[in-house]
């Protein structure tokens, strides 16, 4: 992905494009969708440059609202789509844009196939932990016992997690941020800009319509500093109102404890996002509220050659050694006669 | 253009090796999946070209990978159809057979003519062969086999006899066995070694013993015609006339791949191929993964509905996408080739028709997808449909499908078969400079109103209906697109009642364009006349060689092929009407019956077979006679 | 069963209240998604059935879950056709048009007879809302409403008056505006109050200041009609004359859900539903999902293909297993359905059609997924396909699928439609002791020779070609079925060519003897004449109306209808050549079209609609006057 | 799952079909074969109740060679199947066969999700590390830089490890054991044959012909005491042809120790399958060849309500709550009325 340096500098309002956005008042798209278009603008990338990629869903509108190349394709596809376009065009930012029955439910597998075979491409989950579009069923992510149109008595499955999900499939990239933290959200999408190979992104968003509510406990100000921790890297795991709680790791478990009374910054868990094995991004995911504060930030972000390189890498190679192929030899890749 | 057999009768019964000059022969050779009979196969093809017959093949593998060494289920054959005329297919029976085991005789013997020669590996014929083969009692012994001239050779012993004097564990000896086989079939047929020696030499050059003992093999086979008097007679079957130039061997899938990278070359494309391995079309992906050289970028997707994501996502970008599978794929691949139709994005799909439903047959071959190409889709989803009639066509119909899926827009479908796919025939190398064009335009500025202050157009189209490919990274055409309905010339989302109707038109419309474009169905026979064999894909030249007979009869019919089957030639209707009846013969059901009994309402009659292999000339024949 | 308008001309012009009675009156709430139209459509159907009209039905959504409010985008409708004798659409023109905001006249205006009554909301003519519907003078004053009867009625205000002693915040009290509206048309057309005061009361029992104001709402919009004297008239559409029993009002979708429940009961099975949510079938699911005490099993799986797997699960496990979609879900289902054609295992699959191609238009109806349904699979691939008329036949329907893919062991599909789905009328509930029984059998020993010792055959079959359905869990009739081609009688892998063949046609058989034990196609209408007008699916009510007017007019016309496409009824091809031309309505560009003419060689022509919604009756009548 | 206490014993021999096995010779599925007949016979379930569903692939041949019920689906799709069957039929011992092809790539999303789900099935994955069928392709766990058919260059994927995408995909019970290691094979199959809920079990298979001796590091006697790691619940990490080797904790990254000099098996990890967290597990999962011993037995086993439990139990509920339902009573859920 080439960055250009010297262009007219693109500001968040290029990026809007002319049509009428119709997600429901209120609902959480709407500020992911203002943050991306803050965070892109701050690249330094044309606008031409993007090319934003969706299933299908709610969340996967957002192509349409940008103004640069989109891509509304098939539900559960887009990684695929993203994946052909990179293969060819690696001067191209590529973003996929899904929700979380796009991209866990019908999507999974194309999911953890882009993510394994580090495509350079940004996969942002728009999780809101329901199917929107089709108007209220449960999703992959739904908790356990989730009351919907679909599940009148309540959701029978267990909810998959889309980090750990991720982690298990060899990600180099992952992270979460919320809709409403605009800054945080902003800052983890320029992360995922700037990572070279498959970003995965979570971003937990709010349901105005069918599932409103669900994340107050990461969202409402008065409680969420207890609840969530915001990850840096190589800094202890500290969190809460008055900043006097951490993890600690006992074995391998995590535990939440209290500074002071014999407590020190010291015991607590350090993050190291660049850790070559995963497993502390691993156990960062499974910290789940109201067991544990939920991790915002970047988990796991470590430098692997992408997909798309290695497949380039391979063609120069090969013309490198042999020199480019000409027809006239393709055509005769084969005992040849000739016929008088 | 008859070929003629070489009967009981014509073999001339004395000790004297004489020559006799054939016009055509078909041979088979047959063994366990590890005698190398595939091997043997090919190498008597290649042969056979060099010479200068027109050659046609039909391989057999066994379903299984490694069946059980003398099963029935393990048997593996290949056989080569050459002569010193034009041929377009294999051959319907055989006019020698070579078995190298009990299990190989049991499963090929019906296909030899009467009288016909018969090569037996009489050291295969164990008790416990016999067995696996399911005899109850030697067919060597039981005079079951006095129809045949057959020549019982003990293979095993005189091969371990001639690579003696290699160092070679006894079982790396009789791995020789296939060219002493071949090297005696050379004798038999009168071609010359020199051609296999060198392939010997280069395939072996890091393994001299092997290389040795393979030559030895040869030699010794073919030594063996020469000396012992087994047969009086061998056979010579001169070059074909054919059209001068420069030739080579090509299977269905190796011009497909081949065809592919020359389009993207004449197109200035780079070629992503994308796709799920799956019989018979993986060799497609084979083929291309050894192409990087030629810039080819080949994925090997998670499943079929990753790989025509990723060719179309590929296409999106301004690449040439491509993908290929079987049926069980295309039914995966349909919702996105809905998606490819609706974003009017031009990919190419290759199906390598083998035998259904389900997962059916997977090694044979059928017609019985067409339906599915044409109608497979969610909604009013028009394609273009072509189908190779035979191998070397395939790299022509390659070229065809890039150009149209370019110049508008939209899905193309190649219907190969299993048939087509591993079948061979010789090609005349084109030459570079004669290949058509593929032009390609991609807008560099707004299409509205000539200024940039209307934005881009993305369904604002041509004359053709086509509308313009605008590449991501080109400033100023920014624009969206997706699966949802589109407003006509914007390409907003619209929901609006009348605008879904005018684009489920402009798309059909889009398509019977090609038919513009495209050149009339001819006929080969009379222009009007009693019969019309019409057909479509691998039974091209099954159906030329009936026809052709019962021309020479005097029948008044003629053939027409249909290479292009969506949109149909612009002529198709007259062509069907001109002729007192249509038979339309099909390895299916009657899938092209029906869309020409509905398009054009004739009274048109199917001949089907759906048996996982091709038609015999003989089938089509005698049908032909029959409604005359 | 002509309907009549109540025209300007046909009010007198007094100012005496009087009672006009009408035949059949056609009758649209619109408004803004958060309006409650929806709500207030219902209630007006469910109180005109219960005073004995015939009633049909037809909701119009936004695609958006929530369009912003004011704008086209977000205009939601639903009409009623209501009358005193039979009916079978929802009418084509509106008699009244009830307009809540600027957006909903303007998308819904252009369907008001002239002459027509246009209630509008006057309250909601701001300019903000003015600009947000595009108008740029406000239609209430510059004339252009003047062919209409138009009732400007400031409901915003009334309403609040009304509820203004209840303690409602002002958007909860504007919540209750629809109820005020329905009130006035309730005095219009003289229904009685009670039946929605009750479900006020038994919907809000547990919120009673909301209980209060829709009730003094729903009352104040009645006076108003009663009191003010906006217009000299009200209307009587008479009780219709309908067979005799007990009724409910049911869309296509609940007919669905319960007539699977009923088959599973009646054929004494589980019912194992698996589905991943699309519109327009989702609501499917959602009412079974709320059946747990009905022994109903809901599986919401990960994707369509693990659906339509597990419902084929299921059937292979004894129960009955089904599976519902719309047109993309279709596509991604074709391959396990051709397992299920090649294992020969009942399952339920329901297309519930939508707007094509891709993604196309998700809320909108179409039928255009016939020729996927037949074709869309690999292979030669059979299956039976059937196609309700009306929302309360998707009941019989669903009985008929289930027994017909018990009773001949095959997969059937049932092609609904958005239009079906969501549309409502009258359903004469059946009494249960008539309803059909549905005869499965499973064996429980051995079919090999009578006797242990020969191993169970699972692909031995009865006379009509249906092999047994043996139920895993049955001792000494373990036995392995699958997706490669089948051994008859065995249902061992075979690879043998004529058995395949054998087998090909075997499929194609049995599902061909359905024919005989279905109906024979009956026609509406003289038994030969001018023109066959023939359909399937949602277009029958159309279809029919449009056939009797032409009737009625003279003219030698008749209907036949579809419900069974493949196989179709054994008769079919004389009955279509009994009549001089054939007319094929359908909304698609011609599918059963093609059927038709490919089947049976007739001249038959299509009158095509693709534009998301039903045909109108004056459409199909124009055409059939134009080809007599 | 019912099991039945006084039938006539099974024997290994009552499971085998009257069909001829014909995998090629060598091929490591046969002694799956022979092991899992051993394995159900000794479980006392009469041999009807079994039912066997696959996918496509040479592994997925297996149900046809099993004298019981069986079910050959289609590519990717059996845990599909399997799911719908339990789902009606809680009686059945239900096993999907599947591949590293079949299973992870077609069919990850299903595989996934069945996990996740917990239906009680157990799902066998036949793991060569190749496409045997199609005649030798790289399949998703085949190792970088893999030259096969479509890799002739080597391929440039990363693989996937199996058990730890169904770690993140909240698995209940996962395994692995090896082909030729009959008796922990048999007793594996055993084990998952005796968990409630989906079972996950890998299994390294050599395929003789496209990838012969891929495993030998993990079934050559002469090395494989060093290169695996049999795990036992509770007990240390220990391994090496002495026993003297053995997995120490390092923060959260495991390392090889050698016992003596200073290091006691005190200082070893403890293996514990029953932990509710699967960090453990998942870092297990992690450790491979050639610088770990890669760990065979049970990584994993804890128990959870099973989807067809909770499934069948909100039936039963209901049922008790309100009565069986009838069908008048469903006939007139909405407003009736009489015409007379
Ligand atoms: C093949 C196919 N199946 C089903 C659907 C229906 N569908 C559209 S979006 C969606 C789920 C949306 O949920 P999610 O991905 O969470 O997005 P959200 O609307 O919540 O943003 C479904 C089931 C479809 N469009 N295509
Ligand atoms: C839909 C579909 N796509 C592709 C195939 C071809 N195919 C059959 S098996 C297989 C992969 C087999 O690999 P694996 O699952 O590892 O099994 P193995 O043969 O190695 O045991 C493929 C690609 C198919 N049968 N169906
Ligand atoms: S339904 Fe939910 S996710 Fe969809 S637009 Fe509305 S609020 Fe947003
Ligand atoms: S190809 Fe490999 S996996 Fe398949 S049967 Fe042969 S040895 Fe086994
Ligand atoms: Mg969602
Ligand atoms: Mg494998």
């Amino acid at each position: 992905m080439s960055t250009a340096t010297s262009l007219p500098t693109l500001t968040a309002k290029d990026l809007a494009s002319d049509q009428e956005v119709r997600w429901c008042p209120g609902c959480g798209d709407y500020s992911i969708l203002a943050q991306m278009k803050k965070a892109l603008a701050s690249l330094g990338i044309p606008r031409e440059k993007f090319v934003f990629i969706s299933g299908i869903g709610c969340s996967s509108r957002f192509p349409y609202y940008m103004n640069t190349y989109g891509f509304h394709t098939i539900h559960g596809r887009a990684p695929t789509f993203a994946t052909g376009l990179k293969a060819c065009r690696p001067d191209l930012s590529v973003w996929v844009i899904t929700g979380d029955g796009d991209g866990l439910s019908i999507g999974g597998n194309h999911l953890i196939h882009a993510i394994r075979r580090n495509v350079d491409i940004k996969i942002i989950l728009f999780n809101n932990e329901i199917y929107g579009l089709t108007k209220g069923q449960y999703s992959p992510t739904s908790r356990t016992g989730t009351r919907t149109k679909s599940s009148p008595l309540g959701s029978i499955e267990n909810p998959l997690r889309p980090l750990s999900l991720a982690i298990g499939a060899e990600a180099t990239f992952v992270a979460r941020t919320v809709d409403v933290d605009i800054n945080h959200l902003t800052e983890t999408l320029r992360r995922a800009a700037f990572h070279r190979g498959s970003a995965f992104v979570e971003i937990y968003q709010n349901c105005k319509i069918f599932n409103d509510g669900v994340f107050d406990y990461a969202t409402d100000k008065s409680i969420k500093a207890d609840n969530t921790l915001y990850l840096e890297h190589g800094k202890p795991l500290i969190f809460g109102k008055d900043r006097n709680k951490g993890i600690r790791l006992n074995g391998l478990e995590p535990e939440v404890v209290t500074l002071g009374s014999g407590i020190t910054v010291d015991d607590l868990l350090i993050h190291d996002e660049r850790a070559e094995e995963p497993s502390l991004a691993y156990l960062l995911s499974r910290m789940v509220y109201p067991r544990f504060p939920e991790c915002m930030g970047v988990f796991r972000a470590v430098q692997r050659p992408t997909y798309d390189e290695l497949l380039n890498k391979q063609i120069d190679e090969a013309i490198a050694k042999k020199g480019r192929g000409k027809l006239e030899e393709l055509f005769a890749s084969d005992d040849t006669w000739v016929v008088e | 253009m008859t070929v003629s057999h070489p009967t009981v009768e014509a073999i001339p019964r004395t000790h004297d090796v004489e020559v006799k000059e054939l016009d055509a022969v078909t041979i088979r050779f047959c063994g366990d999946s590890g005698d190398g009979m595939q091997l043997a196969g090919t190498q008597f093809t290649n042969v056979s070209a060099i010479v200068g017959n027109d050659i046609s093949t039909l391989p057999d593998f066994p379903a299984e990978i490694r069946a059980p060494a003398g099963t029935l289920a393990g048997v593996s054959g290949f056989q080569v159809h050459f002569s010193s005329h034009d041929i377009h297919t294999p051959g319907d029976q055989l006019n020698t057979l070579v078995a190298m085991n009990p299990a190989a005789l049991k499963t090929n013997l019906k296909d030899l003519e009467p009288g016909g020669i018969l090569i037996i590996n009489s050291d295969a014929f164990t008790t416990s062969d016999l067995h696996k083969a399911g005899y109850t009692s030697n067919p060597l012994e039981d005079n079951s086999l006095k129809g045949y001239r057959v020549l019982r050779i003990p293979i095993n012993t005189l091969n371990r006899e001639a690579v003696a004097p290699v160092k070679l564990s006894p079982r790396e000896a009789d791995r020789c066995k296939n060219f002493f086989a071949l090297g005696f079939v050379y004798w038999l047929y009168e071609r010359p070694l020199e051609p296999t020696l060198r392939w010997i030499r280069e395939k072996f050059s890091k393994n001299p013993a092997v290389l040795e003992a393979n030559t030895r093999s040869l030699k010794a086979g073919y030594n063996y015609g020469e000396t012992v008097e087994t047969l009086p007679v061998h056979y010579r079957v001169p070059k074909a006339h054919i059209k001068p130039g420069k030739y080579r061997k090509i299977t269905g899938n190796e011009a497909l791949a081949i065809g592919l990278v020359t389009a993207a070359s004449l197109a200035n494309k780079p070629l992503v191929y994308a796709s799920y391995p799956i019989t018979p079309a993986s060799d497609i992906l084979h083929q291309l993964a050894e192409l990087k050289r030629f810039g080819v970028r080949t994925i090997q997707a998670e499943d079929e509905i990753a790989a025509v994501g990723m060719a179309i996502g590929a296409a999106f970008g301004g690449a040439l996408g491509v993908t290929a599978t079987s049926g069980p794929g295309i039914c995966l691949k349909s919702e996105a080739i809905g998606l490819a139709v609706m974003t009017e994005l031009p990919v190419v799909i290759i199906d390598v028709q083998r035998g259904g439903p389900s997962t059916g047959l997977p090694t044979k071959t059928e017609q019985a997808d067409l339906l599915q190409a044409m109608f497979g889709r969610n909604g009013e989803c028009p394609a273009v449909v072509l189908a190779p009639r035979s191998p070397a066509d395939c790299f022509d119909v390659a070229l065809e499908a890039v150009r149209l899926a370019f110049r508008f827009m939209t899905p193309v479908f190649v219907l190969s078969d299993g048939y087509i796919a591993n079948g061979a025939e010789p090609w005349l190398i084109p030459q570079i400079d004669r290949l058509p064009s593929i032009a390609v335009h991609h807008p560099s500025s707004p299409n509205g109103n000539g200024h940039g202050d209307v934005p881009f157009l993305p369904y604002k189209r041509d004359e053709r209906l086509v509308r313009p490919w605008a590449l991501p990274g080109t400033p100023g055409l920014e624009h969206r697109i997706g699966g949802l309905e589109k407003e006509d010339i914007t390409g907003n989302v619209s929901y609006d009642p009348i605008n879904h109707e005018r684009m489920v038109r402009i798309r059909a419309q889009k398509v019977a364009n090609v038919a513009k474009e495209i050149p009339e169905l001819t006929v080969e026979g009379p222009p009007e006349g009693d019969l019309l064999v019409i057909g479509w894909g691998g039974t091209y030249g099954t159906t030329l060689t009936a026809v052709q007979r019962a021309q020479r009869k005097g029948y008044k019919v003629a053939q027409a092929h249909l290479r292009y089957l969506n949109p149909m030639p612009r002529n198709t209707g007259d062509v069907l009407r001109r002729y007192k009846k249509v038979l339309v013969p099909e390895l299916n059901s009657g899938q092209l019956l029906l869309l020409l009994r509905g398009t054009y309402l004739v009274d048109a009659v199917g001949l089907n077979k759906v048996q996982g292999r091709p038609f015999l000339v003989s089938e089509i024949e005698q049908k032909i006679e029959q409604m005359l």
